[in-house]
């Protein structure tokens, strides 16, 4: 059970760790490095669906005849574009926080905007 | 003119008046001389509606389908004719008389008074010839939303504060209870037309019928049934030509108005007498009847006398309604008129005191009628009409009203009428008393105590007088030419019956 | 040419945004955006039409047939959102040019325009698609772009909204990804008609039961249904006005539309409310979300704080209309769609035409304004009627017909806590009223003009519409009965 | 980095062949694995690299922004056009069976095209992001 499907067993450790960050942490670049490894374990994910038991890469070739789905590889690059997207948008919101505000720090911003109202 | 643009003319007129009572807002004179026109072309256009419907025709107009299978239609049926002459009639009187009271008052924003008191005619016209319950409820609404600032004039953090009452109560219950009648009206039976011998009979079966009636009559919050009449005291606040016409006149009797028309015309009164569970509405409005009057009795402010003895009056029409005979019908239907006039000459005293002697009090007001008598005498005319005291016209509705009690085998209501029209004497004829009989206070010349001496106190302003004149022989004219009203009033009836 | 409209639509914002960075200028970067958000318009106006007179169009991506291809697919459901967003767009880019000069400032406002563009580009593809990851694609590609003008704000505050924004919105989005995963690991294809027939086949297995719920929970956080409405209040607050006009008017409403897409054109209708009580769990949300979100709004200071709780609150009736899953609820919900857009963009021009003028919307700076900015204040207070429910304004014709649903499904106390809750709408509608015009101004209050034309005009053409469409409700209600009917038909 | 001579070398001796890989992967896309993604980030890759052992500021003079931000609008543009130019050729939008008189090549055409038209952006948009946050300079407020 275990063994047999490990892959998935390593996408929802991921995934809840990534989740985990994203809502343990104050600190906005480990916010968004949670926020990684949640997409990660998506990705895992998609790769686990391709793969077929003893195909090959999918080029049409002599003598093979199982190939594993290239879809899904496609599809998770572009979700792996999103993802650099999305990570590079974060970490420079975070660079202009950290020039409004002088920290990265969630409750220290929180605090700075009470005292601001 | 035809009748069917004369309908579109009648909510029309007013609100082009707002625009250019709005344009002209730096020249008094002109703005209320518009007012003016703009009133007596209103009832000059009403009444040219008049003769059709006496003739028993029932002039309509339909705008634009707004949702599938209902529009913004129009039709003129006797009571809204009625309805109607009243209040553009006493339009034209109540603006003179504000002319007199908010320039004596020194009012402020009087442009904006004037623009939202056009308003409200305008949408009470709306509901006057409300030819579905959806038209009805839309204008019900804009009367609501227009009269809110006129309620909230002053902008004082009292005035505002009744401002929130007033608004509160009336769109609370129209939304929450009203338009969920309605809806489930629509849902029940496809239409929100008003017809004769109503469009719920059959489709609605019996505690259904209970419950939508108690949204009905809980959702016009402007008939001000107890336990929510309390907007209506809140509303006092404002400039009193807005008490006068609009909450004693055109806002409440729009409410009882809607509360006829819904019984009628929405249950049927033959099936509502079939059902039974109308007989609570009876016995609160007979509860609301006595208990408002009582309470006007402990009230020594003028106005606010005057607000309760209002509620206690219209529960006189929601009553005669309910109680679904052809005489019950007919006694609310004059009713409305009746107490129109008479309140309306009851509040332009009060304004007029107010104006002429800075008093709101009645105890302050000892001896005053021999400095302004013209106002206590019309105050005693208006007070016999509200009364029921012939020769005023007041006499005829409840004299109808009580026919209806017995009519329908109610006659522990003719009892109750009996006694509130004795606490009607006890709460209005007392203040006559008081203005002529009772001695001045005397005058004392202590700087730092308020002067509550009537030296100085003239009769009122010419213009609120002569609206004061004009009301009150309303009063006295309707019980000489009653039988008009019952004529016109008599096919209602007698679907009712 | 007109047969390739579907993908016209989204190519030429798509086109226009790298023009626009190209161009540099400030004037013509908006002229750019300007023009393709006019010329979609047109066309979706042309689709729409389309799709009444002849059905649904089907656009083969790449000339590849579907269920291999990406296929566009137009029905009236997809039309009359398109239709909503090209609309409220065209409107708002008149107003975007002063108003964004205003609070971003002409230095490299190029970016501005661009990020316009393909939020734009991104909220089209989304309803325009037929393919599920496509659709993945195109909303990440408006979201990456919202956070971008969501972060454009004068105040520090926004970047942190912005970053609050992004954070929650990439979980929604992976939360539809991983959903979108599931559904092809089970079934193979991500044709979502494709789709729909297979998972007819499958029935409610587990892994469709888990696609179901990881879509619904992600797309709940893109469409900010209570609990998950968290980014939404401050996003609306300090993006610049222009962004939370378009933002509030459509990006909520392309979710709403990925949602009924997905209920009930990819799973059936059995499957969903059946199988799975999404509609009590639906309907409990909305009744939440309409009360907590009101009464939290009646507390706001911040005027678009207020407007931003009230887009919550206003949500809630719209998924409150697909809890009741029957072709009244449906009708109401993509009805009220439609007018809360535009209402809510019409009030948050005008309080984008308020900061133009004093730079604050704090309710304490107000006091007066009905005196100082009287067309303004009008156009606010006339959209605050309409989200109260008054008749005659666009707001009351979709409560009437979700009341109807209510009764009509024999739910009817939601139709009377529908009725009660518009109430505290009018509660903090009637604190602006009392601060605009039961107040003096303040003495030492500067003088301020009415805001300029360029602003007041696309202001007054969205509460004008506010109006119009509450008195002829042809347009809107046509296409919402087409579209509830195509929907709870199971997209025949 | 200006010391480390190994490097400075060992970086100046690799570049050409990041970059001649960079240009296979694009270029052989259509036949095997491979294409505007991956080409484009090794691509960038290579000026990476140039940046993190010269300094942003000498990367910059070979690659200045106003460059990238062609690149980046060029690449979109590009895809965007190939598409619409088959759209006006008559098939439908990225339908490259019409490029050319053979549909064969014009598959190999269109997808040359529009991969070219993606390694460039994704290429330029690496740079971009690298630059930005290298080069950027903290402006507290």
């Amino acid at each position: 059970m275990f063994l047999e499907y490990f892959n998935y067993w390593i996408v929802v450790f991921l995934m809840m760790a990534g989740f985990y960050i994203v809502i343990a942490h104050d600190n906005l670049i480990k916010k968004i490095v949670g926020l990684n490894i949640f997409q990660a374990s998506v990705f895992v994910l998609y790769i686990s669906f391709g793969k077929i038991t003893g195909g090959t890469a999918p080029i049409i070739a002599e003598g093979f005849s199982v190939y594993s789905n290239p879809l899904p590889h496609v599809l998770i690059l572009t979700a792996i574009v999103v993802g650099v997207a999305t990570t590079a948008l974060g970490l420079a919101l975070v660079v202009r926080i950290n020039e409004a505000y002088g920290t990265i720090e969630d409750d220290e911003i929180h605090k700075a905007d009470e005292e601001e109202d | 003119m035809t009748s069917s643009t004369a309908i579109a003319f009648a909510i029309g007129v007013p609100l082009l008046g707002t625009l250019l009572i709005l344009l002209h807002k730096r020249y008094p004179n002109i703005r209320e001389a518009i007012t003016l026109g703009t009133a007596a072309t209103l009832f000059l256009i009403v009444l040219s509606i008049l003769p059709e419907v006496l003739a028993g025709e029932r002039p309509n107009l339909t705008f634009i389908e707004f949702l599938p299978g209902i529009s913004i239609a129009f039709e003129v049926e006797p009571l809204g004719m009625l309805f109607a002459m009243i209040a553009s009639g006493l339009w034209i009187v109540t603006t003179f008389y504000s002319i007199g009271y908010m320039r004596g008052h020194h009012e402020k924003n009087q442009t904006r008074f004037y623009a939202c008191f056009a308003i409200a005619i305008s949408s009470t016209m709306g509901i006057c010839f409300a030819g579905n319950m959806l038209t009805l409820f839309i204008f019900y609404e804009v009367l609501t939303l227009s009269t809110y600032p006129l309620v909230a004039h002053h902008q004082s953090p009292e005035a505002k504060a009744a401002g929130r009452v007033y608004l509160g109560i009336l769109i609370g219950t129209s939304i929450g209870f009203l338009l969920l009648a309605i809806l489930w009206t629509w849902h029940l039976t496809g239409t929100l037309d008003f017809e004769e011998g109503g469009i719920l009979s059959g489709k609605a079966d019996g505690p259904l019928a209970g419950i939508l009636l108690f949204l009905y009559m809980y959702g016009i919050g402007k008939a001000a049934l107890m336990p929510i009449h309390r907007w209506l005291p809140a509303a006092m606040v404002a400039p009193t030509p807005v008490s006068a016409l609009l909450h004693a006149v055109a806002v409440v009797k729009a409410g009882v108005f809607s509360v006829v028309k819904v019984i009628v015309y929405i249950f049927g009164t033959d099936f509502l007498s079939s059902i039974h569970h109308d007989d609570w509405l009876m016995y609160v409005a007979a509860f609301t009847l006595v208990a408002a009057s009582c309470v006007a009795l402990t009230k020594d402010n003028l106005k606010a006398r005057l607000a309760y003895s209002t509620i206690s009056q219209l529960s006189y029409v929601i009553l005669g309604a309910a109680l679904a005979t052809s005489a019950g019908v007919l006694g609310s239907g004059m009713h409305i008129a009746m107490h129109a006039f008479g309140k309306i000459t009851l509040f332009f005293c009060a304004g007029a005191i107010m104006v002429a002697s800075h008093k709101t009090e009645i105890s302050q007001m000892d001896g005053l009628g021999r400095r302004m008598p013209f106002t206590f005498i019309a105050f005693a005319i208006g007070a016999m009409c509200v009364i029921g005291l012939p020769p005023m016209g007041g006499s005829w509705s409840k004299w109808y009203l009580m026919v209806g009690s017995a009519d329908a085998g109610h006659f522990i209501f003719i009892i109750v009428l009996i006694i509130s029209s004795l606490l009607n004497v006890a709460y209005l004829l007392p203040i006559v008393g008081r203005g002529f009989f009772r001695p001045a206070p005397p005058e004392t010349n202590d700087g730092n105590h308020q002067d509550h001496s009537h030296a100085g106190i003239k009769e009122a302003p010419a213009f609120c007088l002569f609206a004061m004149a004009i009301s009150s022989a309303g009063c006295i004219a309707l019980f000489f030419f009653a039988d008009r009203i019952i004529k016109l009033l008599e096919p209602v009836a007698k679907a009712a019956g | 040419m007109v047969a390739h409209f579907p993908a016209l639509l989204v190519i030429i914002p798509l086109i226009g945004a790298p023009i626009c960075m190209l161009v540099r200028v400030r004037d013509w970067s908006w002229a750019v955006a300007t023009i393709c958000t006019w010329a979609s318009f047109a066309i979706s106006w042309l689709l729409l039409q389309q799709v009444i007179s002849d059905g649904s169009i089907s656009y083969q991506m790449g000339g590849w047939a579907p269920p291999i291809g990406i296929e566009y697919r137009i029905d009236m459901a997809n039309a009359f959102v398109m239709l909503i967003v090209t609309g409220i767009g065209s409107v708002i880019m008149p107003y975007a040019r002063e108003s964004v000069r205003a609070e971003y400032g002409v230095r490299r406002v190029y970016f501005f325009y661009t990020s316009y563009l393909l939020c734009f580009c991104g909220l089209l593809g989304v309803a325009a698609t037929g393919d599920a990851f496509n659709l993945f694609v195109f909303l990440e590609i408006n979201s990456l772009a919202t956070y971008v003008l969501v972060g454009m704000g004068k105040d520090r505050r926004a970047l942190t909204a912005a970053y609050q924004y992004l954070v929650l919105g990439t979980i929604g989005a992976t939360f539809i990804v991983i959903g979108i995963g599931l559904l092809y690991a089970e079934t193979g294809t991500l044709n979502m008609y494709d789709l729909a027939d297979r998972i007819e086949k499958v029935g409610a297995s587990r892994t469709i039961g888990a696609a179901f719920a990881f879509l619904v929970v992600g797309i709940s956080l893109k469409l900010a249904l209570f609990p998950l409405h968290l980014w939404l209040p401050n996003a609306y607050t300090y993006a610049p006005s222009m962004v939370s006009a378009f933002l509030a008017a459509t990006a909520t409403k392309v979710a709403v539309y990925v949602l009924l897409r997905f209920l009930f054109s990819v799973f059936n209708i059995e499957l969903t409310f059946d199988v799975l009580p999404l509609d009590y769990i639906f309907a409990a949300l909305a009744v939440i979300a309409m009360f907590a979100a009101s009464t939290v709004a009646i507390f706001q200071e911040n005027l678009k704080r207020m407007l931003a709780y009230s887009s919550v609150a206003q949500i809630g009736y719209i998924v409150l209309g697909i809890s009741l899953h029957n072709a009244a609820g449906v009708t109401a919900s993509v009805l009220h769609l439609f007018n809360h857009a535009i209402i809510k963009g019409g009030m948050f021009l005008a309080l984008g035409c308020i900061v133009y003028r004093l730079g604050t919307v704090n309710i304490h700076h107000l006091q007066g304004i009905g005196r100082r900015m009287p067309l303004t204040t009008a156009a606010l207070v006339t959209g605050g009627l309409g989200l109260i429910g008054v008749p005659l304004t666009a707001g009351f014709v979709s409560k009437w017909y979700l009341v109807i649903a209510a009764i009509e499904k024999g739910w009817w106390p939601l139709g009377l806590l529908v009725l009660l809750s518009s109430l505290l709408a009018v509660v903090y509608v009637w604190r602006i009223v009392e601060v605009a015009y039961m107040k003096p101004v303040p003495e030492n209050a500067e003088q301020v003009e009415e805001a300029p034309s360029s602003l007041l005009f696309p202001t007054f053409i969205l509460i004008g519409a506010s109006i119009y469409f509450g008195i002829d409700t042809d347009l809107p209600l046509d296409a919402a009965i087409e579209t509830a009917k195509q929907l709870t038909g199971n997209g025949e | 980095m200006r010391s480390y001579l190994v490097l400075r070398v060992v970086s100046k001796l690799l570049m050409p062949f990041i970059l001649l890989f960079a240009l296979y992967v694009q270029f052989h896309g259509d036949f095997g694995p491979g294409g505007g993604f991956q080409a484009g980030v090794i691509f960038a890759s290579a000026f990476i690299l140039y940046a993190l052992i010269f300094g942003v500021k000498d990367a910059g003079a070979v690659l200045p922004r106003g460059i990238l931000r062609f690149g980046i609008a060029m690449g979109v543009l590009l895809y965007a056009g190939v598409g619409v130019f088959n759209l006006l050729v008559g098939g439908n939008f990225l339908d490259y069976n019409v490029m050319a008189k053979d549909p064969t090549l014009g598959q190999h055409l269109g997808i040359w095209l529009v991969e070219l038209g993606v390694g460039l952006t994704v290429a330029s948009v690496m740079v971009t992001i690298f630059f930005t946050f290298a080069g950027h300079r903290y402006r507290p407020q």
